[in-house]
């Protein structure tokens, strides 16, 4: 059980974390700016087990990968999505941080509610209702299962 | 004649204004958002520890560099009530009268002054630090019209009317 | 009894005879400088002084250059205060994006010889370079000048600096006035005047006048003065009045003191970590593995600083990751380095080149360094943290030699590459 | 079943005969490049997170400084420098301050039928000389620097059929922002765009990047054109040979086509704060503008420069506006120099700065303050971009940006 967070359409990387915390040195740092154009406050609220819930082509722009990582550094469960923009995505997978396309939640749900997610049946439960979410790739799974892209090269070396 | 006691801490010679206030930060809005920057490259812990009605001893050429006045106003702002050196720069000296910080020159207390100590200013008169005293000069007259009038801008307001 | 140059300009700005040293006096201003850092400040204490009216706006230059380009997003409220003062009060002399200010006050003929002249920055010292009595202020006292058009200043005492001789080669004004502040100390010329004469500063260029008159403040001075002469008059653009041509120590002046020195004993200097006057020979140091070199500012941002950088470098190439960055003082060198083929020069050899600016001289953008990085750089401060951490090593030199290190990867004399 | 370019690119990178969309597959990476924007991590996870660091083929490398260049504070110098001295004790080819990534590797490395990584997203710029780039995080990026490999889930190509040729004062990067315009934000998503066409041989290799460099605005996983006699002609003349040159096969499959007129397209702008929000420019003129920028690794090469330099030559940019001049690169800058562009630029009152990423990116140089607008040829206009949350990008030619920055106001050069 965790909240939701709701952001809009098109909802792009600069956004989730603005590129002039990039450069610092670690995601730990950056962490604090999480959607600081949006929501300053988010970093503060948000606690582990909350959800990010967007509507089409999120994460959109840039490919810096600290735009999940700081999602994931808070904490965020997963990311609840009409669709993904692909470098986003991809990244999300790579550092083990769950991003579920679901068409019909989105539009169901607001800021603040609660929500559960089961992501070995692809299922998500908000407001007393179901909804089904697009299943992984098993490839995609499999890194996710795994931790991320990194413990699966460190499991390949062993 | 005016006196106060107070705590002290000690720097050393040539403290220049890029360690009072350094640039990155000169163009905050305020000098309370910039006063917790205030010595940071020397001592970044400093600007924390420092309480209200503290003193600073320094040696030679205590603010040296620019001409930057939130040096001064960030000193000030620390809740500093005067900074004995052996010598200060001259536009911080300026700078430091007209916003009214008191500044005073004494040769012989900086060699001999432990940090933590307390010590007591007699304006004009003295500095008493464990029983012995070292004398201070009175200030130029027109420095003390700046400072009497309440500093500069106090000056120019009643100039202009806005203050008896 | 006879009068040193500044003791002089004072004396007929305030219709004296004569004036003395430890007179206290008020000055009528012919110029004052604004900076867009202080900006803000300014404009605050004039409000708060209660003025509503600047004293003589044709005489006001303001100038954008510590935060141009802007690298923060308040950067840009600087610029628009500036911008709303100088509508208010009808100022036309408003550069924002032309060079360093010093460069532009000099270069763009806001300052003639004699004049008295004040700047919210301390390298305003700079103008003595034309024979002006100029000097760095507050913010508060600013305002005050802004509302009155006049300040109180104490008479300095001189020093008086003779250099006679020609310079070795590869050796600069930079490595003159670098050796006198160590000479002199950090504060050895505290509250004083530094007034320049010889055969050697008499040959020398105004840019090479300006770099010294630019440290003066380094070793405390109040204010710098070489002797106005034909160079003067064609870089300033005028014919020397009687007052201007006049503005020479006289042989009766009281100094507080006379350095002299020997053109030939020069040698290239650095100022060492974090001490301006911790002055070290270059071949003492040589070795020093460095990962940066600065060319620019207004202590060696012009052309012939350009030039000299230029002939070191060219036909060579920056050490590999090694950074050189260059920024050229102000948009008149730039395009006159552009013309004569230095920046080319510079810029095949591996330079980044900057757009004129204050740049990483002033610590906010253009090349800012981190622990345990070191730097050569020609400008005029190497504070502790001036350019990033307090763990960054800022060494200060001349154009070529800073040049010859860019090329070397590591600190070495400048004529022997 | 016939093959696109995008799939024969896979299908040898994999070392497989064919494949088709969707299938996934492991692949050989040719190139890998990395900048400052995220190689500090990259590096901090090569030396904390690994149990077996090490690189597979230092050769396939690049990194380049080009983000915060000059850098701007000593967090920045810090991150950049882990990234120096790891490129000096690992033997990486590395470029600081010589321009903007895509800028130096369509220079100096990219060649047709290489398959790229590369940690930015405008990796897709690389299409223009037929080679696969395509945008990666710092953990792809790690993963591919180990191992020398990557997986690739195969994307649909979907084709884009010009015709015509682009009406004088109208330019590439109209075409692609009236695409955009057209498709949407995600109207590609991870999918190909190939252009193709008698259009496409109107277009030199610059006017490709163009166009390349923003499909990923579209949602695009990259975009691609065949590497005919102009891309090859552009490799020559700097000494390099192409991988493999592949062409579309006839009934190779498309998820999709379109076909653009290139002579209908009129000048263009992006409103605030979306890059598909595309309007002809002439309904945005008279928005008053604080700062224009001409630059950027879509649109700050020299065929732009001598755009903007032709319409400031004489004028004088607006006292109140900031033109920020920036070259893609040294090399840019260097001709431009040669051509009296910069001489130009430098008595108009612009802002002239060394190459790297400036306002595109807001956060080094050029940053705009709160409610400030600024009109831009750099790739985004998302909110906060630029700098300050409040403030409002515009993104048009460079032919609108010149005219702007004179005009003091959005305007289209005809107008001036």
């Amino acid at each position: 059980m965790g909240k939701i967070f709701k952001f809009h359409n098109d909802l792009d990387t600069d956004q989730i974390i603005a590129s002039q915390y990039l450069l610092l040195p670690t995601i730990e740092e950056m962490k604090v700016h999480t959607f600081e154009s949006l929501d300053p406050e988010f970093p503060q609220k948000a606690v582990p087990g909350d959800f990010v819930v967007g509507g089409e082509n999120f994460g959109c722009g840039s490919s810096r990968e600290q735009a999940p990582a700081v999602l994931k550094a808070l904490g965020i469960q997963a990311v609840v999505a009409k669709s993904f923009a692909r470098i986003f995505y991809r990244n999300a997978i790579n550092i083990g941080l769950p991003v579920i396309v679901c068409k019909d939640l989105p539009d169901a749900v607001e800021s603040g509610d609660e929500m559960e997610l089961s992501l070995t049946d692809g299922v998500a439960k908000a407001g007393g209702k179901e909804f089904v979410c697009t299943k992984l790739p098993e490839y995609m799974q499999q890194i996710l299962s795994q931790g991320g892209l990194i413990a699966s090269l460190n499991k390949e070396v062993q | 004649m005016e006196q106060f006691t107070g705590r002290v801490w000690v720097l050393g010679d040539d403290i220049d204004t890029d360690i009072i206030i350094p640039t990155e930060y000169l163009a905050l809005k305020t000098i309370e958002e910039m006063k917790k920057y205030g010595f940071s490259p020397l001592r970044p812990e400093l600007a924390a520890q420092i309480g209200k009605g503290d003193i600073l001893v320094a040696g030679k050429n205590f603010g040296c560099g620019s001409s930057r006045e939130q040096a001064p106003e960030v000193v000030k702002a620390l809740g500093i009530r005067c900074v004995i050196a052996k010598s200060f720069a001259r536009i911080f000296f300026r700078n430091a009268i007209n916003n009214g910080l008191l500044l005073i020159e004494q040769p012989d207390l900086y060699d001999e002054i432990k940090e933590g100590d307390t010590i007591t200013v007699t304006v004009n008169q003295d500095v008493d630090y464990q029983g012995k005293r070292y004398p201070i000069a009175s200030l130029p007259e027109n420095l003390v019209e700046i400072i009497t009038a309440g500093g500069l801008v106090k000056a120019m307001r009643r100039r202009n009317g806005l203050e008896d | 009894m006879g009068q040193t140059i500044i003791e002089k300009i004072i004396a007929r700005n305030i219709g004296a005879a004569s004036v003395k040293p430890g007179d206290i006096v008020t000055v009528n201003v012919d110029r004052v400088m604004l900076d867009d850092i202080m900006m803000p400040f300014i404009v605050n204490k004039f409000q708060e002084m209660g003025f509503k009216e600047v004293w003589d706006p044709d005489k006001v230059v303001l100038i954008y250059d510590h935060l141009v380009p802007a690298s923060q997003q308040d950067d840009t409220r600087h610029y628009r205060i500036g911008d709303e003062f100088a509508a208010r009060h009808g100022l036309t002399h408003v550069h924002r994006s032309d060079g360093i200010c010093h460069q532009l006050m000099t270069e763009a003929g806001y300052v003639k010889p004699g004049d008295v002249v004040f700047g919210t920055d301390s390298h305003t010292t700079t103008y003595g370079c034309v024979g002006a009595f100029s000097t760095g202020i507050g913010y508060t006292e600013m305002a005050a000048i802004l509302g009155t058009g006049q300040l109180w200043v104490k008479v300095p005492e001189t020093i008086r600096v003779v250099i006679d001789g020609t310079l070795p080669e590869g050796v600069m004004s930079k490595d003159i006035i670098l050796r006198l502040i160590g000479d002199l100390g950090a504060d050895g010329a505290t509250y004083r005047a530094l007034e320049f004469g010889g055969q050697t500063v008499e040959q020398m260029s105004i840019a090479s006048r300006m770099t010294m008159a630019n440290m003066a403040i380094e070793a405390g001075a109040k204010c710098a003065a070489f002797i106005p002469d034909e160079k003067t008059a064609q870089y300033c653009g005028i014919q020397l009045s009687g007052f201007q041509a006049g503005l020479r120590g006289d042989a009766d002046a009281s100094y507080v003191k006379t350095l002299t020195y020997r053109a030939e004993d020069f040698l290239p200097v650095m100022a060492c970590p974090s001490q301006v006057d911790k002055i070290r020979n270059v071949s003492e140091l040589a070795g020093t593995v460095i990962d940066q070199v600065f060319i620019g500012s207004c202590t060696n941002g012009r052309l012939e600083d350009l030039q000299a950088a230029a002939a070191v470098l060219k036909g060579k190439q920056v050490a590999p990751f090694v950074k050189l960055i260059v920024t050229p003082a102000s948009r008149k060198v730039y395009l006159e380095a552009l013309e004569c083929g230095a920046l080319q020069t510079l810029m095949d050899a591996g330079a980044i080149i900057t757009h004129p600016g204050c740049g990483l001289c002033c610590g906010r953008t253009g090349g800012i360094l981190c622990d345990g990085e070191r730097v050569v750089a020609t400008n005029n401060r190497n504070f502790l943290g001036r350019m990033g951490t307090s763990k960054v090593e800022i060494y200060l030199a001349s154009p070529v030699t800073a040049a010859a290190c860019a090329v070397a990867g590591k600190i070495v004399d400048g004529v022997q590459v | 079943m016939g093959m696109t370019i995008a799939e024969k690119i896979i299908a040898r990178a994999a070392g497989v005969k064919a494949v088709r969309a969707g299938d996934i597959h492991t692949v050989n990476l040719d190139r890998m490049m990395s900048n400052d924007g995220t190689t500090h991590l990259t590096v901090d996870m090569y030396y904390n997170k690994l149990k077996n660091p090490r690189i597979a083929d230092v050769k396939k490398m690049v990194f380049i400084v080009d983000h915060n260049v000059p850098s701007d504070s000593a967090k920045t110098a810090g991150s950049q420098k882990k990234m120096r001295d790891f490129a000096r004790e690992h033997g990486i080819d590395f470029w600081e301050g010589k321009g903007v990534c895509h800028q130096i590797m369509m220079e100096h490395y990219v060649c047709p039928g290489e398959l790229i990584f590369g940690a930015d997203s405008h990796t897709c710029t690389y299409g223009a000389l037929g080679a696969f780039g395509t945008g990666v995080g710092c953990t792809d990026l790690l993963y591919g620097m180990v191992t020398g490999t990557s997986w690739v889930l195969v994307p649909e190509t979907v084709k884009f059929n010009l015709t015509g040729s682009l009406p004088e004062g109208v330019y590439p990067r109209d075409l692609m922002l009236t695409i955009i315009g057209q498709i949407g934000a995600n109207g590609v998503n991870y999918q190909v765009m190939e252009f193709t066409g008698e259009g496409a041989k109107t277009l030199s290799v610059n006017d490709r990047m163009v166009l390349c460099n923003l499909a990923v605005e579209a949602g695009a996983k990259t975009a691609i054109f065949e590497a005919d006699e102009i891309a090859l002609e552009y490799l020559r003349e700097r000494g390099r040979e192409p991988k493999a040159v592949f062409k579309s096969d006839e009934d190779a499959v498309y998820a999709k086509e379109y076909t653009f007129d290139l002579s209908e397209v009129v000048p263009v702008a992006a409103k605030p704060d979306f890059v598909d929000a595309v309007v002809p420019a002439r309904e945005v003129c008279g928005v008053h503008i604080d700062e224009a920028f001409l630059g950027s690794c879509n649109n700050g090469r020299i065929d732009e420069l001598r755009v903007g330099a032709a319409i400031v030559k004489g004028r004088k940019v607006a006292e109140h506006v900031r033109f920020l001049v920036v070259p893609a690169s040294q090399e840019v800058y260097r001709q431009a120099m040669e051509e009296g562009l910069i001489q130009i630029f430098m008595e108009s009152g612009a802002i002239v700065m060394n190459p790297n990423c400036s306002v595109c990116w807001g956060s080094c140089q050029g940053v705009i303050g709160e409610n400030e607008v600024l009109i831009s040829t750099g790739t985004r206009n998302f909110k906060g971009r630029a700098g300050h949350p409040s403030s409002k990008v515009y993104l048009g030619s460079a032919a609108t940006v010149a005219a702007s920055a004179v005009k003091g106001e959005i305007c289209t050069a005809d107008m001036l």
